[in-house]
């Protein structure tokens, strides 16, 4: 049974087809990345896949069952363009919100544990409005690794990291992919995305025209995929 | 069981979010109490002509204050794009409605049981006579505001021109609920008790609370799905 | 028939008219608006095509 | 392309038709009826009030109904109908208010009174502007159509909720006048039947509007996927 699957997906503004006909299948524990133009439709799939949108035609599912159910969404991570993460609330504050959202057992202790392994255990009483942009994103990190998701849905996450929160990403992705969680990341063919990735899709014009491994030409040229496979 | 604790757990965060800020209560109560000032010069308020207008007038400052608050409710998550983290989260979209519906009516009683006492100092009304049943009316008619004023805060949550087309669209649909507020508590603060005919502006508040909030939690999910 | 305030009848009834006519106008010029929109979209991307 | 031909003919058609029936009882009600004791000639006015008031009522159950079926079956052409719907009823409702404010003011001496009709069909009017308002600030249609059904249906229990609460603080408009509302042989048979007429004509100019109304909304959609589709390119 595989991790991620969408079968004859279609996502529709008005009459204008944003996804047509997408049809995939992501295995457990390997990490998709999805390159594509602006427009090409990444966000629109990954806003479905997390269960932020519904399909027009089609379906998608998580783990065999529905992306919209409460129970998938208790196993996805999402990490969107936005950091998602309260300006007016404390470090502790936010993760345990998210962890009593995400029904942990313990959200106090979760969270505690995932403020120490992003760094940020010295700010666990600060409001995160006097948060520095690097200590923010790993928050929203941290937010995303909550609830040990078996499934990880992340938009762009390297585009807007600084160094630091890109370490501590690439450090978590490895981990998690170590641990047999399955990764799908929207990217503009940034090379921190595609080293991690074992497999590379392309989205074009909302139609998903390559998806197989990641070749060690496409990380050497990022631009490889693209001439290959995207339309003029 | 889930439903309740995850509705609480969305309250709390928005009233913690919310007193720590204080942006709309703040914005919200000196709005309230410049109304009540203003309206004591529109008519000079003598002992039995507040009588008539006491009712009307409360709830007047109560709907316009209270638009403060009910309009914040979702865009208070767009800075961050919290809402989407909301949504993505394993909880629905009608208990992540009531959490935002049950902050929002704690802060708009707080607003009101601050404005009543300045009111009757204002206008000299006794305002504590039946002070149960004019609670329970309070309640009842702020219960029905808060829901549709948290319905639409919803669904016009990423428009642009959300602060100027959310009074135009939520007071119509108020009215039954204002009507009903304003009658009762003007029999209320005039000392009458709420009996035979009036009775049925006490049903149509219950019957307008009941109606609506099953129809916002019918349809919250569909507003803040795509 | 009968005369008495026949003026307000007639006003009445043009303004009954009026109010129609009024809206039959603006689907009409939102009819020529529409139309002129979707020809100098379908030029356009017809161009950009054969580009 | 012969689709369209044909419905382009019908709506002609329809059109004409109506036109013609609306000539033959205008003719009707000027020449035709019976003069009114008090109130003088005043009283025709009511052949185009009333029946303005029933099929601006028929448009927002339209709407209703169009509404709650999109949010079923998420079909474009429910929320084109429920669209054209709202909008043709509040042309009608206005239809329904100005004649009834000028009769108003010969029968009741001023321009506007708080009496229950008048006042509930201004909220119903400013409950569906509301509803056109949110339309047209929402681009994407997928999503305008989704709020705007929802909308929808808030306005009309909203409304219906409304005529209870003026009803009862207070009415002064007159009793039904109908034989269908229980009013026996308040009217003058003619009369009755010439509203019932009347009613015919003004549903199929409703329909003549409503058609062309739902075109335009398909229109706009098709217009907004070019304009997304030459966005993309």
């Amino acid at each position: 049974m595989s991790a991620v699957a969408a079968e004859g997906l279609w996502k529709f503004f008005g009459d204008f087809p944003a996804l047509r006909d997408v049809s995939f299948r992501v295995e457990a524990g390997a990490c998709l990345a999805v390159l594509g133009r602006n427009g090409a439709g990444k966000t629109t799939l990954l806003r479905i896949l997390s269960g932020l949108s519904k399909a027009s035609r089609g379906s998608v599912s998580i783990l065999g069952r529905d992306a919209r159910d409460a129970a998938t969404r208790r196993c996805i991570g999402v990490l969107g363009h936005g950091i998602a993460v309260y300006e007016e609330l404390t470090a502790i504050e936010n993760l345990r919100l998210f962890g009593r959202l995400y029904g942990l057992e313990n959200p106090g202790r979760t969270a505690q544990e995932w403020l120490e392994r992003t760094g940020l255990e010295h700010v666990r009483d600060g409001l995160v409005r006097e948060f520095s942009r690097g200590m923010r994103q790993r928050l929203a990190v941290a937010r995303a690794f909550l609830h040990s998701p078996s499934v990880l849905l992340l938009d762009e996450p390297f585009t807007a990291l600084d160094d630091r929160a890109v370490a501590v990403l690439q450090d978590l992705l490895r981990g998690a992919l170590a641990e047999g969680r399955t990764i799908l990341m929207s990217t503009h063919q940034l090379r921190e995305a595609l080293e991690l990735a074992t497999h590379a899709g392309l989205v074009d014009r909302g139609r998903l025209v390559y998806l197989g491994p990641r070749t060690a030409e496409m990380l050497a040229d990022p631009g490889w995929l693209y001439r290959h496979y995207g339309e003029a | 069981m889930r439903f309740l604790r995850q509705c609480l757990t969305i309250a709390v965060k928005d009233l913690r979010s919310e007193l720590r800020s204080k942006e709309a209560i703040n914005a919200s109560l000196s709005f309230a109490l410049v109304i009540l000032l203003l309206f004591s010069f529109a008519f000079d308020p003598t002992a039995e002509h507040t009588r008539e207008i006491s009712g009307g007038l409360l709830w007047l400052v109560f709907a316009f204050a209270g638009a403060l608050i009910l309009n914040r409710s979702f865009s208070r998550e767009l800075t961050n794009d919290c809402l989407e983290a909301l949504i993505a989260a394993p909880i629905s979209g009608s208990a992540l409605f009531l959490g935002k519906a049950l902050a929002n009516m704690l802060l708009l009683l707080a607003v009101e049981m601050i404005c009543l006492p300045v009111f009757g100092v204002f206008y000299n009304a006794r305002w504590t006579g039946q002070f149960p049943t004019l609670l329970s009316v309070t309640v009842l008619a702020t219960w029905g505001l808060t829901v549709i004023g948290t319905m639409f805060s919803a669904l016009t949550v990423n428009l642009r021109l959300r602060e100027l087309m959310l009074p135009a669209l939520v007071y119509p649909m108020m009215i039954p609920a204002l009507m009903a507020a304003m009658q009762l508590t003007t029999l209320l603060i005039a000392g009458e008790p709420i009996a035979g005919e009036q009775l049925v502006w006490l049903r149509l508040l219950i019957g307008f609370d009941i109606i609506f909030t099953a129809l916002a939690l019918a349809l919250a999910e569909t507003v803040l799905v795509g | 028939m009968d005369e008495r305030n026949l003026t307000y009848m007639f006003y009445g009834l043009s303004a009954a008219w009026l109010i129609l006519a009024g809206y039959v106008l603006s689907l009409a010029a939102r009819e020529k608006r529409l139309k002129r929109q979707l020809d100098n979209l379908k030029r356009m991307i017809e161009e950009r095509e054969r580009k | 392309m012969k689709e369209n031909n044909f419905r382009r003919n019908t709506l002609y058609g329809l059109a004409v038709l109506a036109a013609l029936l609306l000539a033959r009882n205008l003719h009707v009600i000027l020449r035709g009826l019976p003069d009114e004791e008090e109130q003088g000639a005043i009283y025709r006015i009511i052949f185009f009030h009333l029946p303005a008031f029933f099929t601006a009522a028929v448009c927002y159950l339209l709407a209703l109904v169009s509404s709650a079926l999109y949010l079923v079956k998420r079909k474009a052409r429910y929320d084109a109908l429920a669209a054209a719907a709202t909008e043709v009823g509040l042309a009608f409702a206005a239809v329904n208010l100005i004649t009834g404010m000028i009769w108003a003011r010969i029968i009741w001496g001023i321009w506007w009174t708080w009496d229950a009709r008048l006042t509930w069909a201004l909220v119903c009017w400013l409950v569906y502007a509301g509803y056109l308002m949110l339309r047209r600030a929402i681009e994407d249609p997928s999503e305008r159509a989704r709020n705007s059904a929802v909308l929808s249906i808030f306005a009309f229990v909203s409304v219906a909720l409304t005529w209870k609460a003026i009803e009862w603080w207070r009415t002064q408009h007159p009793g039904p006048v109908l034989r269908i509302r229980g009013a026996e042989g308040a009217m003058d048979p003619a009369m009755e039947s010439m509203i019932y007429w009347n009613w015919l004509a003004l549903l199929l100019v409703g329909a003549v509007l409503l058609a062309v109304r739902m075109r335009q909304e398909q229109m706009a959609r098709e217009i907004d996927a070019l304009r997304r589709h030459a966005h993309a390119l």
